[in-house]
């Protein structure tokens, strides 16, 4: 019996195909809000779902000088990596399906995973356009990383256990974002940098190098990189909001408080002018580690 | 044109397109190290003989030719051309008709400052900026197609006078228009001067003295950022600008920030020019009749196109074709100027630079050729590739 | 053998539906004046807005639907203008905007001046005007669109004259 | 300085060398100096430049035709409001002309254009490529002039 519950929690609600939808719901509210703050009128609402199907529609080119194996591979892998996070994370307010101590590490490896396949894709092909973009999209997956996961550590510490499970029920009656603010902005920051909003969307700067490490694909292997994408925005916000905004105990809560998240990273999105690839590094180094450890210092002795 | 791997150098062609408004160019630096220390520049995918063209067409014909040398002025091409040929007919246009040409001429100055704004400004990637300010522009474009009938190419111009007439509720629109404009410019002159995000890409940047900026031949907004106080309107006035003069924007930072916040200046600078020749628009008809062959002679005529000065040369033979007619536009010497400031510049710093001259075609492709003087190496790297060089390069400073 | 048939009409229908909702624009100047580039940048800003329908400007001919081209193509221009469209995937549209890519338009005859786009690649729809205002560039890209509809429903559509979409 | 004091200052630098010119006005603020003899034309344009007088606006080819089998090129200096114009006429076959790049660094793109166009031999000039032209356009073949046969356009089936 509980095999096919697992199936169907695997597959259908808090799996696959809800984290798909959702996170096509949540790219069309970014778009949406972006373009309504910058008063024009965005997208419909179905706009990425026709947008993924059309790609799964079209003719995928393999330019040579590339291996097929690995130009096909890296987006499933791309993908698998984002899905398989999500296992580990209360998404949509459901308890975690897995956990075991220490799984806050492997989340944030898994998403890294999926920034590395793109690095990778990049690097695959001959196009310049393409190396110089996996070059971006690895400098920045490397400047971010570290002071992100101390951003996540803060919580860990305060509950006292790497499980991300734990970590969200001790978070739920004590609202972390007023004792760690600090933790949360380079947290919230963090996030931008992973997703590749725009101040730190150097590795695929539009007017720059075209479409980054990207430029080469078409049709299927687009579709499920961009697919990667929008389930690593769910996971993504799940983590921040479920550490610092008391944990997502259901699914209105776990829906109103990733909107909020959202709604607060579409607003820094379209005020920032982007930065060049060198000032994100110097912006994270100099300033996210320090803020991160000035939080801990307060934390352990306050 | 296939992708050609080597140990020492690698080639590889890129077509040149881009997804904002760009026209394909090519610029080749050779580099000692990381400093720059020669340059020129390739252009021609937009070379369409339009010089020729004017040989074999009539003096009508020909307006049309030039008003599409460029669409974002076109009104100072077709104004350059008319005023070249009245010069060659000695018929001086009358006086209202001057006034209008003037008028025209300074909306089309606003709309290609604020055009320009929003293409930096997306090109540094603050997409909200370039939102807003092509939305403003939108009110421009109202107007001019109110007075003129057409939102671009608006050929407001005809041999000898102008085709249209300023009534009361036209003047009314462009007043209430232009303080729509005037206070949405002051907010964008705040951005650009303060916006601390902004400001790291252009402060310091490019740094063109006075005495570079006269040799180099920069012109227009370019050379007057680095106080080279070189603007037709006022040094040598023509047509209607001798009533109405014009107070020139001089900077003396020289750099990118200076080039930005001359234009915007400007803008201020046209609509109170634009609000006093509404006030005093002189009464008179709108064109005189010119002859079908224009007299042989020559004729040399220098105006202030928003990107810097146009020079225009005719030459006629008495028959109803010209026997020669030249076009300088004033992004070469803009673009000849910066390729000369590039040398002895960083490498890091050339893509703002080219950005920052506001050239009539900003080059997408940029391709960069780098001919390293040590080892006769030659590496083609694109524009992106240029910047990551640069970013590479700023790494290891440790700036 | 019926519901075969009914299983591919669905799938033809969901792909043609998402290729009408979503057509991926991509710009290319072949020595235009920069007129038609801006009124095509127009239509991207906040008063046409073109998003809404869908539209998005992409860098990569690997990721566009649609090729819309300005300009009459210049002897340099040229090869480079049929290496994009031979790098666009497939179902991909041509558009030329302006009368310089319908016809050559003023530049018709100068020396480096092919004249016209379907000079040098298919064309699949004509947008007239020196430039065309952005209102005339939606509607040619829409009644494109519409043009991908199975014929049947190609008669409905007011102002669509047989084959090559005229806006 | 008005334009009076400029064109003035103009002539007198001219007639200051015995440089072998003829100097007129033929229009109100413009002075024509035809320089008679090429090699004079570097340093009237250095003599006009240690005075800072104008600045190089642009260069004019003109191909006077067949018959007078001549090119006249026109120097445009302007300053402020009046134009100082060095006219400086050379044959139609093989025609060759100094550059003025060392003195002046902008006059290299003039030059370029006027080389491609015209087919005038630029001594000095370091870039040689094409400015304007293709890279597929047959050697030879200078647009500008007048009697020129234009290359037909490459036909759309040929391979690019």
């Amino acid at each position: 019996m509980n095999t096919i519950s697992t199936l169907v929690s695997m597959l259908i609600f808090p799996g696959g195909l809800f984290l798909v939808l959702a996170g096509l719901f949540y790219q069309w509210f970014d778009r949406k809000l972006l373009a309504v703050l910058q008063n024009r009128i965005g997208p419909r609402w179905f706009q990425p779902l026709a947008d993924t199907i059309k790609l799964l529609a079209k003719e995928e080119v393999i330019p040579n000088g590339v291996n097929p194996y690995l130009f096909i591979g890296l987006p499933l892998v791309a993908l698998a990596g984002a899905l398989t996070a999500a296992l580990y994370v209360p998404v949509a307010g459901v308890a975690p399906s897995y956990g075991f101590s220490g799984d806050l590490v492997v989340v944030l490896y898994l998403l890294s995973l999926l920034t590395l396949c793109m690095g990778l894709a990049g690097a695959n092909s001959l196009d310049r356009f393409s190396l110089v973009g996996a070059t971006r999209t690895l400098t920045q997956l490397f400047s971010y990383e570290a002071p992100f996961l101390l951003a996540l550590l803060g919580p860990a510490l305060v509950a006292g256990s790497w499980q991300v499970g734990k970590i969200t029920t001790y978070a739920v009656n004590h609202w972390l974002i007023l004792t760690q603010p600090i933790g949360f902005i380079v947290a919230l920051i963090g996030l931008m940098g992973k997703l590749e909003m725009p101040p730190f969307d150097a590795p695929e700067a539009h007017t720059e190098i075209v479409a980054g490490a990207l430029t080469e694909y078409s049709g299927r292997g687009l579709a499920i990189f961009d697919l990667g994408r929008a389930v690593e925005l769910i996971v993504g916000l799940t983590l921040v909001s479920s550490f610092y905004l008391g944990g997502v105990a259901s699914l209105p809560w776990f829906i109103a408080k990733t909107l909020a998240l959202l709604f607060v990273m579409i607003g820094l999105q379209s005020l920032l002018t982007r930065l060049r690839i060198d000032q994100t590094i110097g912006l994270w180094w100099r300033y996210g580690t320090l803020l991160v450890l000035v939080q801990w210092f307060f934390m352990a002795f306050a | 044109m296939e992708t050609t791997v080597t140990s020492k150098s690698f080639t590889v062609p890129i077509g040149p397109q881009h997804p904002a408004l760009k026209e394909p160019g090519h610029f080749q630096f050779t580099v000692d190290g990381e400093v720059v220390t020669q340059a020129y520049v390739r252009l021609g995918y937009a070379h369409r003989g339009i010089e020729k063209a004017a040989e074999s067409r009539n003096w009508v014909q020909d307006l049309y030719l030039l008003e599409r040398v460029c669409g974002i002025c076109s009104h100072i091409h077709a104004f350059a051309y008319c005023l070249a040929v009245e010069q060659l007919a000695h018929v001086e246009a009358p006086p209202r008709a001057e006034a209008i040409r003037v008028l025209v001429a300074e909306l089309e100055r606003i709309h290609s400052h604020f055009l320009w704004m929003g293409v930096s400004a997306h090109e540094a990637g603050f997409d909200t900026l370039f939102m807003y300010s092509w939305r403003d522009r939108e009110k421009v474009m109202d107007i001019l197609e109110g007075l003129t009938g057409n939102r671009v190419n608006y050929s407001a111009n005809l041999l000898g006078g102008v085709k249209f007439d300023i009534d009361a509720t036209q003047a009314k629109a462009i007043r209430e228009g232009l303080d729509f404009l005037e206070e949405r410019a002051g907010h964008y002159l705040q951005v650009l001067s303060k916006d601390a995000m902004f400001l790291q890409r252009t402060r310091g940047i490019g740094v063109m003295t006075r005495t570079e900026a006269e040799v180099l031949g920069a012109v227009g907004p370019t050379a007057r950022a680095s106080f080279v106080p070189r603007d037709m309107r006022l040094t040598a006035p023509y047509s209607a600008y001798r009533q109405f003069p014009v107070q020139m924007v001089l900077d003396d930072r020289g750099d990118l920030e200076a080039r930005f916040e001359v234009r915007v200046h400007e803008l201020f600078e046209s609509i109170r020019l634009i609000r006093e020749i509404l006030n005093n628009l002189p009464s008179g008809e709108l064109s005189v009749r010119l002859p079908r062959r224009i007299p042989a002679g020559e004729a040399m005529v220098r105006l202030e196109a928003p990107r810097g000065e146009v020079f225009y040369y005719i030459k006629s033979n008495g028959t109803d074709k010209p026997e020669r007619l030249k076009v300088r536009t004033p992004t070469i010497c803009n673009l000849n100027s910066v390729i000369r400031l590039a040398v002895g510049h960083q490498l890091a710093d050339v893509p703002m630079i080219l950005a920052g001259i506001d050239p009539c075609f900003s080059c997408n492709d940029r391709m960069v050729t780098l001919t390293d003087a040590h080892n006769e190496g030659e590496r083609l790297m694109t524009w992106p590739q240029l910047r990551q060089h640069g970013i590479d390069f700023y790494k290891q400073v440790g700036k | 053998m019926s519901e075969q048939n009914l299983w591919r009409d669905v799938v033809d229908g969901l792909k043609t539906w998402a290729r009408v909702n979503s057509p991926w624009v991509i710009h290319f100047n072949t020595g235009s004046c920069n007129g038609c580039d801006i009124e095509i940048l127009a239509t991207l800003t906040p008063r046409y807005d073109l998003e809404r329908m869908g539209v998005k400007l992409q860098g990569s001919p690997r990721h566009a639907d649609v090729l819309l081209c300005t300009g009459a193509v210049t002897r340099q221009a040229r090869e480079r203008l049929a290496r994009i469209y031979e790098q666009m995937p497939q179902p991909r549209f041509v558009v030329a905007i302006g009368s310089c890519a319908v016809s050559g338009g003023v530049f018709q005859g100068c020396y480096n001046v092919m004249g016209g786009i379907d000079q040098v690649i298919p064309v699949d729809a004509f947008i007239p005007g020196c430039p065309p205002r952005p209102e005339a560039i939606i509607d040619g890209v829409v009644k494109l669109l519409s043009s991908l509809e199975p014929a049947r429903k190609m008669a409905e559509i007011p102002g669509t004259e047989g084959e090559k979409v005229v806006a | 300085m008005n334009n009076e004091e400029i064109l003035s200052l103009a002539e007198q630098i001219v007639k200051s060398w015995n440089w072998t010119t003829e100097v007129s006005r033929s229009q109100p603020n413009q002075l024509d100096v035809k320089v008679l003899k090429l090699e004079e034309l570097v340093p009237i344009v250095v003599g006009l430049r240690v005075k800072r007088l104008g600045y190089l606006s642009a260069i004019v080819g003109l191909d006077l035709g067949s018959a007078a089998d001549q090119f006249e090129i026109l120097y445009y200096f302007c300053e402020k409001n009046s134009a100082i114009v060095l006219r400086v006429h050379t044959p139609r076959v093989n025609a060759s002309l100094p550059s003025l790049c060392e003195i002046i660094p902008s006059a290299e793109v003039f030059e370029r254009e006027l080389r491609e166009m015209f087919g005038i031999d630029i001594v000095g000039l370091k870039t040689i490529e094409h400015l304007y032209l293709p890279e597929d356009w047959p050697d030879g073949v200078f647009p500008m002039l007048k009697d020129t046969q234009l290359p037909a356009l490459p036909v759309q089936g040929e391979k690019v």
